[in-house]
């Protein structure tokens, strides 16, 4: 576990940079979590799959497939590869707040 | 340095004895690099305690790819802080393992300069596993890699590396290009390689024979095994050499054959080819005298996979005979076909051969629109559990859906 | 911050063509038949006449840079800076000059690696992580695999059995070494259900994922202490792992009940017999590091027997298959237990549905 | 009013020994070897020298008491009042002298029984009901079983194929005939799921167990016009009508979608290959009394292909394991579709799992 | 009576045809009894129409009893009301169906009194059908059968009527008695034929050696089969005789063992015997020169049936070898044990085999206390599911159970 | 379908004689139908039975295997018999107005 400071945002994250404790999820959060993603600022785009994710998780207590994410945002995973150079479980689901994707390694 | 090695007395047991030795490595690999040290202790800690000191998952990666890299720390990060992070890289290994001493070696600098000085040669997928580094020195041996021709592989629910064996290159059996075919596809699926999308792994092995030398038929989910459907090239001089020298022919060739096509009358060596189960045991047996036809393509198999979570599976049949010829566009079209469907239809966590059995082969064939044929099955089904597909109604003229 | 216009991506690995040593290149595709020298040395003949020599030198997979530079240099010095790595890890020079056989295995013998591992004998073991690297393991890789190979060497070298011995081991049930269709196969398990760290599960899993993640449906959700947590019924768990590959809090890991357990029988060539799985000999063998005593032991007991009692080019499954499996429990004087017995899926269709026993 | 005291209750069956003939009870356990003088006549000869002659006539089963008492008279006449039935419901006459044979054989003719059913050839096909007697029935039995019968006689008098033929035919999938392990079975098949009598459903059926009956999980509890009763997903409906079984307001049978499917390669005994099921081999043939002549055509063809193909000893199944199974579709030239393959529970062990193809 | 049986032109034409006729038996006993006169009308009309006029179920039988009785009803009773009721009574053979012409008589003039004067010879299970009657009728054919020594045999879930093979009555290879074994086993379970109360039907079948003439392995809950221990008896002048009379014994009797444990050098005949698989066919083939040896028994097995509802199962070993002699305790001990626990845990309409599948091989025989040995295997299992059954924990000097 | 009738009691019954309408059933009827399976008068026994056969079917919606019958009755397999001689299915389901059991025939 370490503590990570962007601007006035302070969070604990573990080793991968993921929240500990997505609770205390904001939008602030979300931008200082991009900073470190390759993502250098969050467009209306960004936003779009963040909420979808969270959304999702929300509702099913899991993160969607991929390939749902990508039908329902209307993206293509290419573009999401664009938005999050690091890929919607590295980089998309950090920037939402949710857990750590696991298994599919 | 070494005087500054941590104490193993368990770990320096594996030191001994004729085979090559994995701790001699990392001790070598450690007279330079601090990473290994920390290793050594940390193995040396397991082996006392009996359980690894590895922590679950890590998602760590380079920018642009979804897969490729496995993160791991440990769980000791104080004791061992040179392992703290010890992530490994998957890289892509050319075709059939051939490598140039010069190509090695610029990856050996650019794992010295990077990582840890560690890999498996190779992982068993069949990558190059650069074993252990930290988060920030990614992205630099990706690029410095990458300058020299080498690639990441695959990890996560994506394409694996594909593999092969090394076919035509030096074997006198292979019934294609197993090489040229594994390459192929490697190159036409970069992107499913790299960017996990699918429900789970999906492995494609290259095998140029039925010996399958790439255990292809158990470890990928699709499995290309080349054969052959002419007949068996015989040279009868070489049959007779095999006589003299003292082989049992009947015993050891006829008597074992499962296709129980072949007859030795004690002179001369006969096949029906048309009974040929395409095994390879008499060619493996004869080498000198016999070969597989001329009339060569593969035999393209589906499902193969580790127990977890249906039990292990081997591949099944899917497509009986195909030629090999690039660009493999039928292949192509199928496989996008059917990861159409597995996207769509099948559940996280589930391989096509489990999919397949959840939705009835049938059905699966009919939705990826391939014909069903008998060589497809072990045998047809032992149970009357028919879903018949139509019915009649009472008032109908013509078939009725339901 | 990385460049991320001119980064270099998806060029896949080099081509092969350039590492294919000139005899290689020349005769692809025209290879005729090969013989064996001796074992790990095979000779490959051309249509066109040409031949190559292939010496084959066994791998420990685990390299260090160091050692992988003293390899290129042997392989300098006879192949002309050409090498390759077989499927399962073992080091092959190729070229055409048979006098450099013997040097180069004086060589490879000097560096600590013995050459052979072709024909009817045994090669390197495809193998996995272990404690060397892996989360999940019940059992350490590398170190089995050593105390294995110096025990059995003498096949390595000599390819002395009635047929080819493919030793597989994988450190725990998800099988990376893919043991499920090896001769003898030595299998990592878990003995004891996962523990749960609820304060962790918490933020960590999604918890309809680790519910559907159990295949005997053994995790049900639960609040633990106001927060949404799972509870697992233990007499359903048969240690499989799954729920903890996809959860981090439901380590399976247990200094106490880990071990290993033993597999035969299994073959993945269609040569004579169809592919076959590999079956349960010993269900469990506790972990003994350094050198596993016991595992060891088994493995060259099975091996023995075989060897006894099979006919040439009788792999293990096809020799049991042969005898039949109360003999090979009574020849190898392993215990037939009640694990022995499927109660998985398919479970009915192991049972033995005839009267053709041997008394 | 039935005289509850006094009843004979549970006395079991007659004991046997009463019944035998004389020559049988005096050689029980004492016979050594036996021949087959012609196709329905067998001699056994006893350690003591003692020889009892058996002649073996097909019986129609579904006998009239008229017919036994005929075949009573037989017996008197030739045994010495005594006979026995087969475990196929053939007639077996046994006496010692060997020149009773031609005589009663002759008279078995002149009653319409012919004489046969030992050795390689066909022997009477074991039935069941059918629409003589039962509700559940997709196809008669006696009908097709007289058809086929008509049409295989001479392998029944003659006894000239490689092995054993057994057929048997079941009128549903409850299988009463045991047709799951026969060399060809004859299966009469529904095709329309259940039609649902919601009115008497109410009152005759438990609905927990029908829904429980449903091995596809397609029938779900519902209310219908305020009443309980249950809906079935069509879809999901492979007609095993198990829930017709225990619920008589969800009849399947159905005029114009009943009909007959068939299925190859069982066997039984333990003799070279262990017992084995049938497997499917024609889906779908439709109901067409009083003669089945595609039924009895199928039949027909499938049994010369294999005598004209199989080795002497070679069942069905045995044979097609020889030669695979694509070619016995090649052969036989029936289609193979899409509901050969199997999708039930251990599907996945029947796709084929190697290369060992023919071309 | 004869001319006015109904017009039935599509069942005459199975009048025809070398084959006896059910269709004439009918009409033999239509002469003399009103039901199946009437039979043939319906049965007409199933034939014109494709489809049965039998109702559901329809539960009657006799005082006393649970079962051994079919109810049928027509559904076209104004039409037919003959058979309006057509009940089937289950009547248990004598062991290996032998009779006395005396005996058959008496059945026949019972049922000619009470019912319809047609039969099965036999039920596929193996009991005399008496094919037919009316409710009122049941009680006192019962009765008038129990005069003649004759009872009911099973029906519902009960046990059914065993049967067996002729076993030592008429055959060389009988390995035990299994006339006697059927009708002690018979006598015994009694109650549990006629009063049903386990979950489904359970049913006994014995043969007397591995050609299994009852098809036991096939058809029964538990199929007791006789077989041998020691070697197969020889003599070596019939083997002669069988080769200098043409016989292939290489091809006939050597290639086709199972065991492959023959040898015919062209002259002797060797078998080894601790290879064979006891599986009959070099004895069929050579019935005067083998024999199965004289340490003879049965293997014991359990558990088949037809599909409904996990699929069609075979039997599968329980106990390798066992000793047929009466009382046939020790088996019949095992059968209460393993009764009990199935009343106690099986489903409604859950069969032993099915049970056994549900609940583990491995649990059911430690709850009948019956030892697990390779035998009761094809081969042991290939998933690593295994339910270990204790483990250690941190604390504990023992090991314990979860 | 039939009419049955009893004293008093007249009702619809099928072929076997078992109700066509089992609501209507009360204790009089009970009677009534035992008239048909050999059982003279009610005891108190059959009450039992016959109450434990109604209340298990009113709650699980099928009537109870006949093991747990007898164990949860407390009476013997033959002790059923000897009340109702003609067994349990046939016999005591009938005389509770149960519906006609099946499948296990
Ligand atoms: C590195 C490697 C083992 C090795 O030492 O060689 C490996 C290592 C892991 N495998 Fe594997 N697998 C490796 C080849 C395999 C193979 C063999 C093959 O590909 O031929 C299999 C069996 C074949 C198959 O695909 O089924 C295999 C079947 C699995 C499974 C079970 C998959 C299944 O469907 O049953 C898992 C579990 C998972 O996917 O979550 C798994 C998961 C893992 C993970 C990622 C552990 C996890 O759950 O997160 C391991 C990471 C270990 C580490 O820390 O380095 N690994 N894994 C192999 C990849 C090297 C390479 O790229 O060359
Ligand atoms: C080099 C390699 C392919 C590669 O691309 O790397 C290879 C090369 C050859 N194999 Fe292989 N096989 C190789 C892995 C395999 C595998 C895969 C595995 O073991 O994981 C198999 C399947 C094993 C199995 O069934 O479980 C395999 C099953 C065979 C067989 C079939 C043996 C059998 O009887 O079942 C043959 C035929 C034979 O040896 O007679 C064969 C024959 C050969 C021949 C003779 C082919 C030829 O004509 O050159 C090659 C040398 C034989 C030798 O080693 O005795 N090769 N061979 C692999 C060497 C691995 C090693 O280092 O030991
Ligand atoms: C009479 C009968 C037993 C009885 O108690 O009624 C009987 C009697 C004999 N059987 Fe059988 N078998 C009888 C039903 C069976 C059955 C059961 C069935 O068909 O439902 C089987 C298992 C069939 C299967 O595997 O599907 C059966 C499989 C055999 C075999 C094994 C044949 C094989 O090669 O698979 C033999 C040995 C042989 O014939 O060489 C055999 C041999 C014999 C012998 C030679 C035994 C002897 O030494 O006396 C008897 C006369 C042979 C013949 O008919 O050619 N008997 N025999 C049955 C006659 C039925 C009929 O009327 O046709
Ligand atoms: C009469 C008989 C057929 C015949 O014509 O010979 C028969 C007739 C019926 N059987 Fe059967 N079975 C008969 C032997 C069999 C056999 C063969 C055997 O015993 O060797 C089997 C297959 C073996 C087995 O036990 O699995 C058999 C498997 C079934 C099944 C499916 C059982 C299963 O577990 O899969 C049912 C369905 C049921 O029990 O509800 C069934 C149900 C029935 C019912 C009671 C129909 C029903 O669901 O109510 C049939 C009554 C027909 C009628 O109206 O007469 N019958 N039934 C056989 C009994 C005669 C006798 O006692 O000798
Ligand atoms: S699989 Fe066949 S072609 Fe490939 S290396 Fe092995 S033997 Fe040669
Ligand atoms: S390849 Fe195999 S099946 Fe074909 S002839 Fe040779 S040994 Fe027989
Ligand atoms: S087998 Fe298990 S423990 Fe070993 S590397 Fe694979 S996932 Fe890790
Ligand atoms: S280890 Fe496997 S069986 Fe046990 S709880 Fe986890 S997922 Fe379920
Ligand atoms: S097979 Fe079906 S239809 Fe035929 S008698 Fe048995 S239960 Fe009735
Ligand atoms: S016939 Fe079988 S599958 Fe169809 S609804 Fe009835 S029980 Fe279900
Ligand atoms: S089963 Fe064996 S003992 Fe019984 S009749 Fe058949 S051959 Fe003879
Ligand atoms: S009984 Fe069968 S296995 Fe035994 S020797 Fe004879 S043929 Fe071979």
């Amino acid at each position: 576990m370490a503590t990570f400071e962007w601007e006035d945002v302070k969070i604990e994250v573990d080793e991968d940079g993921f929240m500990e404790e997505p609770d205390v999820w904001n939008e602030k959060v979300a931008l200082a979590l991009a900073s470190t993603e390759a993502v250098d600022e969050l467009t209306e785009d960004h936003w779009k799959v963040v909420n979808y994710l969270r959304d999702y998780y929300k509702q099913f207590g899991i993160a969607p497939m991929i390939r749902k994410l990508c039908k329902q945002s209307g993206f293509t995973l290419k573009e999401i590869y664009d938005m999050f150079p690091s890929g919607p479980a590295k980089g998309a689901c950090k920037v939402a707040g949710l857990p750590k994707p696991t298994g599919c390694v | 340095m070494a005087d500054d090695f941590p104490k193993t007395p368990l770990i320096d047991e594996l030191e001994k004895g004729p085979w090559p030795s994995f701790v001699t490595e990392i001790k070598m690999a450690a007279k330079d690099n601090a990473a290994p040290k920390d290793l050594l202790g940390l193995l040396e800690q397991s082996y006392d305690e009996k359980i690894c000191h590895w922590k679950h998952g890590g998602i760590v990666g380079v920018l642009g790819y979804g897969g490729g890299v496995i993160g791991r720390y440990n769980d000791l990060p104080e004791k061992y802080p040179n392992i703290s992070h010890f992530h490994t890289m998957r890289i892509n290994q050319p075709s059939g393992w051939y490598y140039s001493t010069e190509a090695l070696r610029k990856v050996c600098n650019i794992w010295e300069k990077h990582g840890s000085g560690l890999t498996n040669m190779h992982g068993s997928t069949g990558d190059i596993i650069l074993l252990g580094c930290t988060t920030d020195e990614l992205e630099p041996t990706f690029q410095d890699l990458a300058k020299e021709g080498f690639d990441i592989g695959g990890s996560g629910s994506d394409v694996r590396t594909p593999s092969c064996c090394l076919g035509k290159s030096r074997c006198e059996w292979a019934c294609y290009d197993t090489m040229a075919a594994c390459y192929d596809f490697t190159q036409e699926f970069q992107d499913e390689i790299h960017r996990p999308a699918f429900p789970y792994k999906f492995k494609f092995k290259f095998s140029g024979c039925p010996n399958d030398c790439v255990a292809s038929i158990a470890r990928s989910d699709m499995s290309i095994i080349g054969t052959w459907r002419d007949d068996i090239r015989m040279d009868k001089d070489a049959i007779t050499d095999y006589a003299s020298n003292g082989m049992d022919i009947q015993k050891d060739v006829v008597d074992l054959c499962p296709g129980k096509c072949i007859d030795w009358d004690g002179k001369e060596l006969s096949i029906d080819n048309s009974s040929c189960l395409h095994c390879m045991h008499c060619i493996n047996a004869m080498p000198k005298a016999l070969r597989p036809g001329t009339d060569t393509g593969a035999c393209i198999l589906l499902g193969s996979k580790a127990p977890i979570i249906e039990g292990a599976f081997l591949s099944s049949v899917l497509i009986p005979f195909i030629k090999m010829e690039p660009p493999y566009q039928e292949i192509k079209d199928l496989v996008e076909e059917m990861w159409d469907l597995w996207c769509e239809e099948g559940k996280n966590r589930e391989r096509i051969g489990e999919f397949i059995q959840r939705m009835g082969m049938g059905n699966f064939l009919e939705e990826i629109g391939v014909e069903p044929v008998a060589e497809m099955v072990a045998h047809p089904r032992e149970n009357p559990y028919v879903f018949y597909e139509e019915y009649y109604e009472e008032d109908d003229e013509e078939e009725d859906g339901d | 911050m990385v460049d991320l216009k001119n980064r270099i991506t998806d060029i896949g690995p080099p081509h092969y063509e350039q590492f294919l040593p000139p005899v290689i290149k020349a005769n692809y595709g025209k290879w005729k038949y090969h013989e064996t020298l001796k074992p790990g040395v095979l000779k490959h003949v051309s249509e066109t006449g040409d031949a190559v020599i292939t010496v084959r030198a066994g791998g420990s997979r685990l390299m260090s840079i160091q050692k992988i530079r003293m390899i290129c240099d042997l392989a300098d010095k006879y192949c002309g800076g050409h090498l390759r790595f077989t499927s399962r890890h073992n080091i092959e020079f190729m070229f055409t000059e048979e006098e450099k056989i013997e040097p180069l295995i004086a060589d490879l013998k000097a560096l600590g690696h013995p050459v052979g591992g072709t024909g009817p004998g045994i090669t390197s073991i495809v193998h996995t992580q272990g404690w060397i690297h892996c989360h999940s393991a019940a059992t350490d890789a590398s170190g089995i695999v050593k105390s294995v190979m110096d025990d059995v060497i003498g096949h390595f070298e000599k390819a002395d059995l009635p047929a080819k011995c493919r030793i597989a081991l994988a450190c725990c049930l998800n099988m990376c070494g893919a043991v499920h269709c090896s001769d003898i196969a030595i299998l990592g398990v878990h003995r004891r259900p996962p523990t749960i760290n609820h304060d962790t599960l918490r933020k960590q899993c999604e918890i309809p994922n680790v519910v559907a993640s159990c295949p005997t449906a053994a995790i049900k959700p639960a609040e633990v202490d106001g927060n949404p947590s799972v509870e697992i019924d233990e007499d359903r768990c048969m240690f499989c792992a799954n729920c903890y590959t996809v959860c981090p809090s439901l380590p399976l890991n247990n200094a106490l009940n880990d071990g290993v357990s033993i597999w035969v029988g299994g073959k993945v060539s269609n040569a004579r017999h169809e592919p076959m799985f590999s079956k349960l000999a010993i269900p469990f063998i506790e972990n003994n590091p350094p050198r596993w005593p016991e595992v060891v032991g088994a493995i060259r007991n099975i091996i023995d027997v075989w060897r006894g009692d099979a006919n040439k080019y009788e792999r293990i499954g096809e020799w049991i298959e042969r005898i039949g499996w109360p003999k090979f429990f009574r020849m190898t004087g392993i215990e037939f237990e009640k694990v022995h017995i499927d109660d998985f899926k398919h479970a009915g269709l192991t049972y033995k549905r005839s009267t053709h026993l041997t008394y």
